[in-house]
């Protein structure tokens, strides 16, 4: 048995671990006090003032760890499961969960050291494996005021959702066991090297640190959303339409469940954008108004136009539409008004609404639950007006020689931002697709890709893990 | 002995139910089921694509009786189901040679 | 059709918008870093100090909004689609969401201006049109240490759950279309006053800084609760009953969703409550203590008396009673002790079961979700309790000219708030029964409020939105 | 009838709690500032600068006191709710609803104060009877920088997911009467004096103000989960099994349900693990990592084994395993390395699969959702495993005259701490076992512990609480 | 042939189906509805306010048999769903005329 | 008139339904049962302990049907429904003695 094989693979890995955990030097936390004369409190206070700085910016990126890893579970959990029929509710499910646990495990031996440590232009090195050297102390490249330690946890609940909304595409028709060396090859394969560019030292799109193409990304339009969704529509397109699709009709089998993932992804998003400005500060105040503003136009702006269109707004429309906002939103979070968050929701809700119930049908994909249709569409878009609305009232992005601020996007006046965006986004495309396709055709000749015909109409929860999502 | 087997719209359940009990009906049987007929079904939307359910959610009433009381029951069930609408529902009637209760294994219209 | 109407509405309200996206001025952000000698680092210190001591606060206030964003969706969309029945849980879990979308829309371009701008004693003004001048700056009127922008979000989440409370009434029948016209409506009409006069600077019943009624009203008992409750009755008579209505039972369909929604509003309520502190201190802490105290009392007073009446105590009475303690302990969280908040919440309980189970009954008004019984009956108990909790020991609320405290409620020796306190109530009650029946008025002679016969029957889920909650 | 009985219990408590809240003294809030000449602009900077942190801090367990609160409410009452079969969900979900109730309570009155006022080794004193000198002054024995009642209500929030992790041990067949009573005699007679031996102020299993046996247990190993998991063992065997068992098969009704609670678990026990570092600096993002890091190994723990074993990698398996590596971790969080705590994990996962799929069935006894073989074997083998892994590098625990770190865990040398390590689980079993069996003994006398047969046949939802989970 | 149509409490069919699968049976339908007859319905509450169920929820089980077996298999049936108090529930007989079993295509008692 | 019941797979519905369509019928009951017979059924797993479910879920169509239509219909759902593995389902007829469209309150065949 193939699954048998996968088994082996895993276990050798935890093998892998434990000889790693050897190698791994744990970092010293210490609290050296030692100087003490009259006038010298000074130092002692601005010591101490750093570590209660340290101490906000501490708390706060650990709250919104917190936040976006309630983002995939349960919040895309809910989200994708409602959409499936009712028969693949705990598979899908299990498809986000499944991530939380070897996404991190991943990310622990080798992932954040791919990602974060010193490498070059597209891709990190190997002075953090096994998590050696992420401690107590910072690493001012990344933010001065907190642990490495706390970074490196942020930045893995980015890791374990971005493959969490590709499932979208895949969703009632793929292996588990496929999906799993899927998804461990995709993170290291596209997720680790994207994040590098975009975020890492050095990294080729970064437009703080490196030196190739500026691109702006706040908190992952590009590395989380196209990205994903992009990788999504290869996936959809690999493996091919559902059994009956799109004859047989396949409603959500529950738009409560996925009402409430929605409303969880929205909350669970002020972690991700706000989040992202890394401190307390008014930037993550800003942040976070964006990202709320966003989602709420974009509500709108989808409701609107079905209304319009179709007679009636529907609450999958308005909870799909806030998420579009959302995506969109998030490579300009910090770098845009709030109210310019208001026209990027708006024309984000409405575009989504287009590319999901008009796109998809030209084209004829079966993207299950519109991963690309929302992620990889609404993240492409958010990218390109991020150039556009990016102002340096809001982020000084870019300085000159004597330190004043230079415009930031298109309002400010400087059109070659939209230009960067524009080959930021097309980068991530070429490495996203490039990379799932080869990744689904190694897949697919080892394990196999697809369940077998029975197995389908079945459902996947009985056939893959023999479990009911249901036992009413 | 008859089995009455009425096909109605849910919402007039109760209506229905109320009727028979004023008819001296105390026994019967209610199941949900899903009809296909002349009645257009509901249109539904998801994200923009439409379609249409063809099976429209009705509720099937058995009861079973004396002979001589079905066609009093039927028009009883009638009354109380009919809107004019079409999607009213049907009543089927069929044969039953016997019935039994189970607490005290009485046989016949005495079971009922 | 009237939809069309709206929609023409809707959408010239978004050009509006974009007309005010040019006039409205961002604030800049700067970081001036320019003293350095020898001994003025302790300047440096101080303003860093300020610096911190901001950035703990804001980072707590930005979590708080969250958890109150939480309350609304999935918090109060679970409570209340728990409790309607199949066919409409889709349509009230809507209600909530599209709040929070409409809300804040509504916000962004005049609300926040109304209710928080210099104006006189019963409006605000329009200064912050368009969020002109809502900033990384803090408005020390408001809260020194955090932007104004951040309070500006905060107080965003408090307008879109008092809305929402108000659903509770009309579920079950309310046309959508009508639904959102008369929310924006009575946000602009009822909520941004009402707020303004407790809140705002100057405002006629604030204790702070207004000259009117120094009523107390820590976290909105009177502007969220006793509004919205006192609103929701108006509704519920002004619509009628439910078709049926009480003749045939309409049990909830899922007390599983409503219970999950309960324990989401008691979480959301800490921030809702512990955030109105406006700082992360121990006043934050007193307040989220109350705030949960109550609670539970509330929680046990209402079952115990249930089950001495009726034999059995329920799951529905338990969440509701929960309920009705936190609304009880809102305007009181950060005046009186923890243990008075326990007789609060014990008193709220017993008082709240009364007016749902007896009250409500006797005068046959059909309050589909008891919007009333339990935000409008609790709100304005807890608003009078207040005037009799409230002590000194907790908050210094009234000083002299030496500043020495004084007495503030009735176990203080104040028997003047409790009058203060009723003031308060009864011009809220006045300003939301006035206003909520003339915006009804309104909406019904031009959208029609309440759904046709036949589409009530059918349900609301597909009626107004053409979906259905659960296709099992 | 009984119920009656238990009823003026209950009320005659209230009376008390009125009585104590005459006695009881609110704490004063001060904020004196009167130092101002020029130099002295230090000392205020120095109070301020406490204050600060104190801000940081203070607001960082505030948090983490709403996420325990959610770990309970909705997570355990979703994950075990879940579980049950579709009759007895809302009963289910009541159990851990009320503890947030009447556990709420019971602190306030005396909980606390035996917990945590000075006492002798084993059990505190009723210096903080009804909240009494439990206000914004901090007690330095438990935490310098903020509030006593800040560190009450964080301890509260222990205090109710214990006793509600028990109730999954007796699900489906006690009476709710009985429950209560048994959890009320539960907290005071078994929860309260273990909390005072592990952290409490001289406790003889305090590794840091005790002087008894050094047992290292860094957020609630043996006082949350080997004393509830046993507990519940014995709770199991004494109410004997569910009619039917094991012969009828009572699948979960849910396992949508379980997995949302799952995942809610997960992210609030991040509250529970990082919060119990008491601040938010660099040992809070240590216990942080940890905790995810275990949790995520234990997932794929438990899932490896059980594919093997049976062929198929189940959802319940994945979110067993989740839960079963965030309670081993919970004893080891602040001392071990996460390197460490991916171990961790994957040996509870794999063990707690061991337990509840084989050793329960050896034994025969009906722990119906487990809360034995995960809380009280995996709280056992973390105990254990802390032992092991704890690190002078991540904690410096033990210290020497002069001050230099002494070796902490096996990995470090000191063989002596894994002995201590055992004496402490051995010390809670024992206190687990004969405190629960005792309280047992009396319930069962009194009230009855267990439904008649056809109120169980019925469901405990209609016979207790006449209530129906879903009217679909 | 026969159609034995079987109206019992919910909590019994695993016992039903045992006590059929002994007597040999091995195909059978079984289908949930809810009753109403001589036994009274729950009553269940809501926010103080109370109200009766009068459809309580019953088991339907349905088997296609050989004349002969009739008589054996009601027995069976009974032994196993009496519990002695009111809402045991009853056994409907109806005539059956033909059957066929959809993968063979067999007519008749051979296709049961 | 007869009524034709047909237990069936609940993924061959739709085709069922297709192929009665084209067959001219309108009017169909569909109500979801769980069925006993030779097809075995699933195995679950709850925490490592297995246990087999006995009742497969299937759907039941009924369709009132005039005589001389009935061949002809059970020939229609037979091709649609079959597979070929067991589990396939069965088609009863039973007689049926009468009708009514509770709408207009016609009888008979003039009813279907
Ligand atoms: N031939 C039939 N056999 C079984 N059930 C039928 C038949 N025709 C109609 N029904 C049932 O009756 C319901 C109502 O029929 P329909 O044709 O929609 O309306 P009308 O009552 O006006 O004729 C259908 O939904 C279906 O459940
Ligand atoms: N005349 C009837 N026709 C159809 N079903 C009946 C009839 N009478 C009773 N039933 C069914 O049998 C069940 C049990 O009947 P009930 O009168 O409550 O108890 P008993 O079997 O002891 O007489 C009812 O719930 C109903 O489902
Ligand atoms: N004697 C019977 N009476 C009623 N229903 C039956 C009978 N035998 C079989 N069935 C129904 O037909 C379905 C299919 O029968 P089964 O024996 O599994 O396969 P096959 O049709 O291939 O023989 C069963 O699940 C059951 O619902």
């Amino acid at each position: 048995m193939f699954q048998k094989r996968w088994l082996l693979i895993t276990i050798s890995m935890f093998f892998l671990l434990c000889a790693g955990y050897t190698f791994a030097q744990p970092e010293i936390i210490q609290d050296s006090e030692s100087l003490n004369p009259t006038e010298q409190r000074i130092a002692r206070l601005e010591a101490q003032l750093e570590a209660s700085e340290g101490a906000a910016d501490n708390s706060w990126i650990l709250v919104c760890s917190a936040l976006v890893l309630m983002m995939t579970g349960p919040g895309l959990a809910l989200f994708y499961g409602g959409l499936v029929r009712k028969k693949n509710v705990l598979s899908t499910m299990m498809q986000s969960f499944i991530l939380m646990a070897i996404v991190t495990v991943v990310w622990a031996i080798v992932g954040f050291s791919l990602a974060f440590a010193s490498g070059n232009a597209f891709i990190g090195g190997f002075d953090h494996l096994f998590m050696n050297g992420v401690g107590a102390a910072p690493d001012p490249d990344y933010a001065s005021t907190f642990p490495l330690q706390t970074f490196m946890i942020f930045q893995l609940m980015f890791a374990i959702i971005t493959p969490a909304l590709i499932t979208g595409a895949f969703a009632e028709r793929m292996k588990f066991s496929a999906m799993v060396a899927f998804m461990i090859l995709w993170v290291l394969v596209v997720y680790c090297p994207l994040a590098h560019m975009v975020w890492g030292k050095g990294g080729f799109l970064n437009a703080f640190t490196g030196n190739g193409i500026p691109a702006l990304d706040f908190a992952g339009g590009t590395v989380v959303h196209i990205s994903s969704g992009v990788s999504a529509l290869i996936c959809a397109i690999f493996l091919g339409k559902r059994l009956g699709y799109p004859k047989e009709p396949m409603p959500p089998h529950s738009v409560v469940l996925s009402t409430v993932g929605a409303c969880l992804l929205w909350i669970g998003w002020f972690g991700f954008n706000a989040g992202s400005a890394l401190s307390s500060g008014s930037l993550a105040t800003n942040a976070f108004v964006t990202t709320h503003f966003s989602a709420a136009a974009a509500t709108l702006g989808w409701i609107i136009v079905e209304w319009i269109k179709t007679g009636k707004p529907s609450v999958l429309g308005a909870i799909s539409g806030s998420v579009a906002g959302l995506v969109a939103v998030t490579p300009a979070a910090g770098f845009v008004t709030p109210m310019s968050a208001l026209l990027i929701g708006l024309i984000s809700g409405a575009f989504c609404f287009f590319m999901v119930s008009k796109v998809k049908s030209w084209f004829g994909y079966d993207d299950s639950l519109d991963a690309f249709g929302i992620h990889g569409a609404g993240g492409t878009l958010g990218a390109l007006l991020t150039g556009i609305f990016a102002t340096s009232a809001i982020n000084e992005v870019f300085t000159n020689a004597e330190g004043t601020a230079m415009p930031v996007g298109l309002v400010d006046g400087n059109w070659r931002q939209f230009i960067n965006q524009g080959a930021g986004v097309l980068i991530t495309i070429v490495i996203a697709v490039v990379g799932t396709y080869i990744i689904l055709k190694i897949v697919n000749a080892t394990l196999g890709l697809r369940v077998r015909e029975d197995e389908e109409i079945t459902g996947l929860d009985l056939s893959q893990h023999g479990e009911e999502g249901y036992n009413m | 002995m008859k089995m009455v087997c009425a096909i109605i719209r849910p919402h007039r359940l109760q209506e229905v139910k109320e009727a028979l009990s004023d008819a001296g009906i105390v026994g019967l049987t209610v199941t949900d089921i899903r009809g296909a007929g002349r009645q257009k079904g509901q249109v539904e939307r998801y994200r923009g694509s439409e379609y249409s359910i063809d099976l429209i959610p009705k509720v099937k009433i058995e009861i079973a009786l004396e002979d001589d009381s079905v066609e009093g029951i039927i028009q009883t069930i009638r009354d109380a189901a009919h809107t004019g609408e079409i999607g009213d529902g049907k009543i089927f009637i069929s044969p039953l040679e016997d019935s039994l209760r189970i607490r005290t294994g009485e046989r016949g219209e005495n079971s009922l």
